[in-house]
């Protein structure tokens, strides 16, 4: 019930009736003046949720590393015993499941919910509430999906969940059944979640802003969640017809009945594959903004980047059919398919080629930040070129599931994606939490990051080509060649290798607690940076800015702080960022209106999360569930976006809801 | 110091443990009504603990203000209510469980309401603010439940007499159902100066009609043809003679959806029986397929008269006498250059009581081997 | 080590993708000592059978061609791309230069950066779809076979026909090696029972899936005897990585005889010999699901096996011939001892014909393997065959059980299977 | 703005249950096909009742714009009204369906078939369930921001709804498989 919510919170709704002062509400109050765990919990504020995503993130981060350590000791040595065939294919389903769903893209939202806004110019999200909604709703869906390690096995198919293999007679635990409905909840939490921001991006725009003047990083996150809002419904098609499958006895991949399994996979990679894109591209848009700053110097060809991103988003959705050349489609679709492919690759390089520029003719400064973004282009470069090697279809029936594949999107996903995610951790850490990340662990963990990364996934192209086979739980000597340099040798690498990254990525965690503890309090404008997030405080006031931005260019805060000599057309500093976010605040706004906190979106996502357990436990518990759902959307839906004055304790006569800001001299 | 309120609450409480008891000794353990009024007990205590927790019904306050409040306490149905739902609840549990469930979902609600009614209206002195309380805690609760109440009311009666009436009866109503809502729209859209008391009554009138016309509809059951329907299982069986059957092959298929993996094409022509299999290009007289093998069989018709394939899968012996029954498998009656699919799955081999064959009822004495081995 | 002469550069290659370029730029003044270590790799590198660059019949020639013309050139491409980073890195550090000139870009440049890649990636394109049609011929078969997965092992069924002159009278059925003659076009005709599988010799062709309720081509041709390695490569469940294949290519003259051989009902064992009691166990227990053509019951009718009755794929190995195969199990194990399967492994290949055809000796048969396996089967490769958890599969095992046999048992049985050439 | 792109995604969403269904329709190995049991005139009368709904929330949206609010809240109980009468046919046509041997998992098509429908059926409950309770907002006069957008959204959504009733009544009940 998105649609009654107004985007922008209005003056105080006037009440009917005469308040009479001395009285609350009761429970049935607003958790307006929450303070402790409550102000987070009810909290609609971006930024709050933002961090939220983001510890959520990084908690599963950590919980699917565990998972892919488990699986690298497993296969260090052939016939490997420390996990059952069962517990392995659980795990490494899982790993995949939590790292795309519970890791890579609440990681994004953390980064989209935070900056979006920041970068917009924009008080706040387009849809506070939904926003919190959207969050409660994906944790819902991980709380949902990993309970069923503790309910009788987690789900075992494969984080593609290809049927029949899928299906009640071949998985038979319930574990299939938690996953189903587990990303259907954290899909429709994106979903929400990506309707709210594309309406953030293309209404709340600082004035002046056009959409070419938009930071790049906006640009990404704007083609993701129109990826996400034309994919996700394609995987609740899916998923719908899975759980309906499993639950209730329908027959569409029965193939007695002549169901066609390739149905499944159809849907799965229509979404699958933009989901790839969805992964990917946020991290593109953080390098994006880290590059220019570090190389003080505009990005090289911004219209190029922007439009290469689109049509990455757009071409992203014709090429599902690679990932089932193996499959049987007939010559036409796969030549057809294969050449799809290939056009991908071009806006890819345009991006790299962009980058590349950009940093020439720069100053560049080596900044942690910076490191982990060239680190990205590099490795994001091979994985691509071996993209490039299986879009050619027959080379690909012999690459396709094998270690090579595994070798690629890893060098796609944890050097592309997940560097990208670092570099916005140590640019953005600042800005966040006030304080600058250490720069000196911050190499030690780039470079761990870097060696591990390279011996652990590097070492899986020749094992791919070589002829092992992905998702097995055991690899064997009778296969594994001779000599020095067969399975035995490559397999000990990657799995030695992922200790070194576990190791690189611990220095992080460190790094994250020696910060908290002793880090050393952050300038202003740390980096010299480019974009709006910079010209107000960090950690940045509840209400963002002071002072609604106007904007005149692109990186609008470096020409607020360099001008071309007229004469010389040298660059010129003509402020600093802390004398701009100073006279911000000299000249702050009187009145700012701030949406209020509320009860109903979590209360929403429990009630999904019970009809989610009524699924699979029975009918009783579901009907407890959509009552819960309609009677908290309900309230969502009649609950004013600002809180009256009668929700305060003791109530308001007016203007609580109102931030009156004293200037500061 | 336990409050007025939360003594109320857990009066229920108890008295619904209580309920629960006498039904789960007297009738049935696992029953769904046992479940239903501990539920009640559950929620009643945890509204108690919590009403008890803030404090909100403190009567030594509370009773001070209604001293003082100059607005008596509004008139009340749920009172009322909450008989009512008694006596269904009572009705229910010797005659029908469905009665029984309304009893409680009936109570809960007259419950929850008058709970909640009777706290707002102390809240305050100011019975405008007292509405405006009531009507914060418990709105989003009333619309969508007595929405959703109102569709499938209206969906569940409509449907029982559209069950009961012919189908042609059947869209004639629907037709005059819905014109009729239409009209009574149009009609107090145009007459502004209609009197409120008359549009109440035909919408009084209207609901009336529909709940008694469609309880008495329930009542009478469903019109013939769908009973036998139910009762004979028209399509559940294939029939495989040479003429058209009246129900299996009424209205048939005339293309197939199934393009791709097709073991074997069969074809009619000019009175010829023929395969082709996947992957030769010469016609074969044997079709193998593996043991307990999904196959798919296509059968092409391609002369004027109509025709059907049969598969013959050899005898089974039926119960203990020794009866031999044949097994066959077959498409429904195919048109010319009409195309039918045949799905097999064979769990036992040819040698254990064939042969197998391909045959078409009405071209005699031709057939087309089925070896599965 | 491999004779094939193609085979260092192809290693050189490869390893330059796991190696050299992802940490190139990362320390440059190793990528000396790292190129010395590639070729000393490229060396040492012994063939895995299931290498992927190492073409045995002309359809994975065919694929190797489009490898060699995408590898090097994304190679190139690479280099070339690493160099430039490692330039910009490199030239344009912070040595305390002013601040640069704000340029936001160069449209000239940057259309010619896209058509670059563009034309390059056509040129591949052309290829590939040249590549994608070639494969897909089947018009000039000389030999089909149906090919059908189930968890987890493969079964082959040969349907009556003549190929290169030799009659296969009537169906035969086999289950874990793949039997081709050499220099002949064969088409497997690919589906499955359960879930999807995926048909996969590296030596002799890409892979294909086996999808149920679909029949799946895939055409495979070896242009010499020997043995080829494969596995399946699609996910299909709980023994996923215990479910592989074997391909056999035999000079159409072996071929002959191994069809001449497979044709043949089992014969009845000696009387009063171990096997005879061995043939009692096999009837009272194994016969529930493996068929053994001519095998007869005590009152002279056919044994006819139910797998269907107590697996959910309704087929079980035949086991026939199963001293013709040296593997069992899915090809998962050997039922050779390792020396012999060495021996048959390495054979050149004039000699390969006669060793294979020799089948499993009694001094080669591997006891230890196979009477671990009939003592507890799902210990050795994990099945679902826990009688207490069948309620989703209809009560019946995906996988063979334990049949808790005596040791007595065991012995005869193995007997027995052994008479069975 | 929202709800348009919330009409997109939910666009997907009946294309991928659509296609499910083009896909599955004339797989039967038992039970009855759809051109054995289904009632065209019934249908073609319950989806006329459906457009006349479309009518009327375009009447409940003007009115509500020039701020006529006794009418609109007629119009919405009306629009309401021929939604549920919609339901309870499709209700009728299920039961009928069941009782002729068609149950939800009898064969590929009724899978498919009644999770389409099904799903388009519990869109239109889900927006009866909202215009009722928007009339009941509207005279208890409780709404939150513009009435006449609030309104005007649902009516989008209604409009929606009925558009891919068009499609599907098309698509499954008059092409013939």
């Amino acid at each position: 019930m998105a649609i009654i919510e107004r985007p922008t919170p209005t003056a105080a709704i006037t009440l009917r009736a005469p308040v009479t002062p001395a009285q609350s509400m009761g429970i049935v109050r607003r958790p307006v003046t929450s303070t402790g765990w409550k102000s987070w919990v009810f909290t609609v504020d971006h930024k709050k949720i933002g961090i939220m995503y983001g510890v959520f993130a990084m908690f599963f981060f950590i919980v699917g590393g565990v998972e892919a350590l488990l699986i690298r000791l497993q296969l260090a040595t052939p016939d490997g015993k420390v996990l059952s065939a069962d517990l392995y294919n659980q795990m490494f389903t899982m790993h995949a499941t939590t790292m795309i769903f519970l890791f890579a893209m609440p990681m994004a939202a953390a980064f989209a919910n935070y900056f979006l806004p920041l970068q917009l110019g924009a008080r706040d999200v387009a849809f506070p509430r939904l926003n919190a909604l959207g969050l409660w709703l994906l944790v819902a869906g991980g709380l949902i999906l990993n309970a069923s390690w503790f309910l009788g096995g987690a789900a075992d198919g494969g984080w593609f969940m290809y049927s029949p293999n899928s299906g009640p007679v071949f998985s038979p635990s319930n574990g299939v059944d938690f996953w189903t409905l587990g990303v259907q909840i954290a899909g429709f939490g994106s979903l929400i979640g990506s309707i709210n921001l594309i309406v953030t991006i293309l209404n709340m725009r600082a004035p002046g802003m056009t959409l070419m003047k938009m930071p790049v990083f906006c640009w990404m996150i704007l083609v993701v969640q129109f990826l996400l809002v034309f994919s996700l419904p394609v995987i609740t098609v899916a998923l719908v017809l899975l759980t309906f499958q499993r639950s209730f006895g329908a027959t569409f991949f029965d193939v007695a009945q002549g169901a066609d399994p390739l149905l499944w996979q159809h849907l799965f990679w229509i979404f699958g594959h933009p989901e790839v894109y969805v992964l990917i591209l946020p991290a593109f848009g953080i390098i994006t903004e880290v590059l220019p700053t570090f190389s003080r110097k505009p990005l090289f060809g911004y219209p190029f980047v922007v439009f290469s991103g689109a049509s990455i988003g757009l071409v992203g959705f014709g090429v599902w059919s690679h990932h089932m050349f193996a499959t049987g489609l007939g010559p036409i679709s796969v030549a057809a398919f294969s050449i799809a492919t290939m056009a991908i690759a071009i806006p890819t390089g345009v991006k790299i080629f962009n980058w590349t520029l950009t940093m020439w003719g720069g100053k560049i400064w080596y900044s942690t930040a910076m490191k982990f973004s060239i680190g990205l282009i590099v490795l994001f470069t091979i994985g691509g070129l071996s993209g490039v090697t299986h879009a050619v279809a027959p080379s690909d029936t012999q690459q396709t599931d094998t270690y090579y594949i595994v070798a690629h999107f890893h060098y796609v996903l944890f050097g592309g994606m997940v560097f990208g995610l670092f570099s916005g951790f140590y640019y953005w850490w600042p800005k966040v939490f006030g304080k600058m990340l250490n720069e000196k662990l911050g190499g030690w963990n780039f470079w761990l990051m870097v060696i591990g990364m390279n011996m652990t996934f590097g070492p899986m192209h020749i094992l791919g080509l070589q002829g092992q086979p992905r998702r097995m739980y055991v690899w064997t000597e009778a296969r594994a060649g001779e000599g020095l340099f067969n399975f035995g040798f490559w397999n000990k690498i990657a799995s030695l290798g992922s200790l070194i990254l576990t190791i690189g990525i611990l220095f992080f965690l460190i790094n994250i607690v020696y910060t908290a503890r002793k880090g050393k309090i952050a300038p202003l404008d740390p980096w010299d940076a480019r974009t709006l997030e910079w010209i107000t405080t960090s950690p940045p006031k509840e209400h963002n800015f002071d002072r609604i931005p106007v904007v005149h260019h692109l990186d609008d805060f470096f020409h607020r702080k360099y001008q071309e000599d007229a004469t010389t057309g040298e660059l010129v500093q003509i402020a600093t960022g802390e004398q701009l976010v100073r006279a911000e605040e000299a000249n702050a706004d009187a009145h700012i209106h701030l949406p209020s906190p509320s009860y109903w979106p979590i209360a929403i996502a429990v009630g999904v999360g019970t009809l989610g357990f009524g699924v699979v436990y029975g009918v009783p518990i579901m009907i407890v569930g959509v009552l819960m759902i309609l009677g908290s959307s309900f309230g969502f839906v009649l609950e004013p976006s600002v809180a009256q004055d009668i929700d305060y304790d003791p109530p308001a006569s007016g203007g609580q809801d109102t931030k009156e800001l004293a200037p500061l001299g | 110091m336990i409050t007025t309120g939360s003594k109320y609450c857990f009066g229920i409480a108890g008295l619904g443990s209580l309920g629960a008891l006498i039904y789960m000794i007297l009738i049935n353990p696992s029953d769904v009504g046992v479940l239903a009024l501990l539920g009640i007990a559950i929620a009643m205590s945890i509204v108690g603990g919590v009403t008890q927790f803030t404090g909100d019904f403190d009567a030594d306050t509370v009773s001070d203000a209604i001293t003082v409040s100059a607005s008596a306490p509004a008139n009340s149905m749920w009172p009322l209510l909450l008989a009512l739902g008694g006596v269904l609840l009572l009705v229910g549990m010797t005659t029908n469980p469905i009665i029984f469930l309304l009893g409680i979902v009936v109570i809960v609600a007259a419950g929850i309401e008058w709970a909640l009614q009777s706290w707002a209206e102390r809240a305050s002195e100011d019975s405008a603010f007292n509405r405006f309380v009531r009507e914060r805690a418990l709105t989003s609760l009333e619309l969508p439940l007595l929405a959703g109440g109102a569709v499938a009311v209206i969906a569940i009666a409509f449907s029982r007499i559209m069950l009961a009436v012919s189908p042609e009866n059947g869209a004639i109503i629907f037709i005059v159902v819905a014109t009729a809502v239409l009209a009574v729209g149009f009609l107090i859209a145009v007459k502004t100066n209609l009197k409120k008391t008359s549009i109440t009554a035909v919408c009084v009138l209207g609901a009336v009609a529909l709940l008694v016309s469609g309880g008495i509809a329930g009542q009478s059951g469903n019109r013939e043809q769908l009973v036998s329907a139910a009762a004979e299982e028209h399509y559940s069986h294939k029939d495989c003679e040479e003429t058209a059957s009246k129900y299996f092959d009424k209205n048939s298929e005339k293309t197939v959806s199934m393009k791709s993996g097709i073991l074997a094409t069969i074809r009619v022509k000019d009175g010829k029986l023929s395969a082709q299999l996947i992957g030769l290009d010469a016609p074969v007289a044997t079709v193998t397929v593996a043991r307990s093998n999904q196959a798919t069989i296509l059968f092409r018709n391609l002369d004027d008269e109509e025709h059907r394939l049969v598969a013959n899968l050899g005898v089974k012996k039926v119960g203990e006498t020794g009866v031999v029954e044949k097994i066959v498998d077959c498409t429904q009656m195919t048109g010319k250059n009409q195309t039918q699919a045949l799905l097999l799955k064979i769990n036992k081999p040819s040698a254990s009581s064939g042969p197998y064959t391909f045959t078409v009822p009405g071209l005699e004495g031709q057939e087309i081997a089925l070896v599965v081995p | 080590m491999s004779h094939e002469g193609t085979l260092p550069v192809s290693k050189q290659n490869m390893t330059i993708f796991g190696g050299v370029k992802s940490q190139g730029r990362l320390n440059r003044k190793k990528t000396a000592v790292m190129a010395f270590g590639v070729l000393f790799m490229a060396g040492c590198a012994r063939d895995a059978p299931q290498d992927t660059w190492q073409p045995k019949g002309e359809n994975a020639s065919n694929i190797n061609t489009l490898q060699w013309i995408v590898f090097p050139l994304a190679g190139v491409v690479g280099v070339a791309v690493f160099a430039l980073i490692g330039f910009v890195l490199w030239r344009y550090r912070d040595k305390g230069q002013a601040i640069p000139h704000q340029s936001h870009g160069n449209p000239a440049v940057e259309i010619t950066l896209t058509i670059i890649p563009a034309l390059i990636l056509s040129v591949v394109g052309v290829f590939t779809f040249r590549g994608i049609f070639q494969l897909a011929q089947t018009n000039d078969t000389q030999m089909v076979i149906n090919v059908t997965g189930q968890q987890w092992w493969w079964e082959y069924d040969y349907p009556a026909q003549v190929v290169n002159g030799v009659e296969i009278s009537q169906p035969i059925i086999t289950a874990g090696q793949l039997v081709i003659p050499t220099d002949t076009k064969v088409l497997l005709r690919e589906t499955s029972r359960d879930v999807i599988h995926s048909y996969w010799i590296p030596a002799l062709n890409g892979k294909k899936d086996a999808v149920p309720g679909r029949i799946n081509l895939l055409r495979l041709q070896a242009y010499k005897p020997g043995i080829y390695a494969g596995q399946c490569t699609e996910f299909c469940g709980l023994s996923h990585a215990n479910m592989r294949m074997e391909a056999v290519a035999l000079e159409p003259a072996d071929f002959a005889t191994w069809v001449a051989n497979q044709q043949r009902n089992a014969q009845q064992p000696a009387q009063a010999s171990l096997a005879q009691e061995g043939e009692g166990v096999f009837l009272n227990q194994c016969i529930r699901c493996h068929q053994v053509n001519g095998l007869k019951k005590a009152d002279g009718t056919a044994a006819i096996a139910a797998p269907d009755e107590n697996v959910y794929s309704g087929a079980a190995p035949n086991l026939t011939h199963l001293m013709s195969r040296n593997t069992f199990a899915g090809a998962a194990f050997d039922l050779v001892t390792s020396d012999c399967r060495k021996n048959i492994w390495t054979a050149s290949p004039e000699q390969f014909g006669a060793a294979y055809l020799e089948g499993v000796s009694p001094k080669c048969l591997n006891q230890t393997n196979l009477r671990r396996w009939l003592r507890n089967a799902p210990e050795m490769k994990p099945m679902y065959a826990d009688p207490t958890k069948l309620a989703s599969s209809d009560g019946k095992y995906r996988g063979m059980p334990n049949l808790n046999l005596s040791e007595s048992d065991i012995d005869k049985l193995v007997a027995y299977l052994s008479t069975l050439k | 703005m929202a709800m348009w792109l919330f009409l997109g995604s939910e666009c997907l969403l009946f294309g991928g249950l659509i296609s499910t269904y083009m896909l599955y329709r004339g797989r039967i190995t038992q039970g009855p096909r759809p051109s054995q049991i289904f009632d065209i005139p019934f249908t073609s009368v319950s989806s006329f009742v459906l457009l006349m709904s479309s009518l009327t929330m375009v009447l409940a949206v003007t009115s509500t714009q020039r701020r006529d609010y006794e009418r609109s809240k007629l119009w919405l109980t009306v629009t309401a009204l021929l939604g549920a009468t919609f339901v309870g046919g499709q209700v009728y046509e299920f039961t009928a369906f069941y009782n002729e041997g068609l149950g939800f998992t009898t064969n590929l098509f009724s899978s498919s078939f009644y999770t389409l429908t099904g799903f388009h059926g519990v869109h239109v409950t889900v927006g009866v369930i909202m215009l009722m309770a928007l009339r009941g907002i509207i005279s208890k006069n409780r709404d939150t921001g513009d009435r006449a957008e609030v309104v005007e959204l649902i009516g989008l959504y209604w409009h929606f709804v009925d558009i891919v009733w068009i499609i599907i009544f098309t698509l499954v009940y008059l092409i013939p498989a």
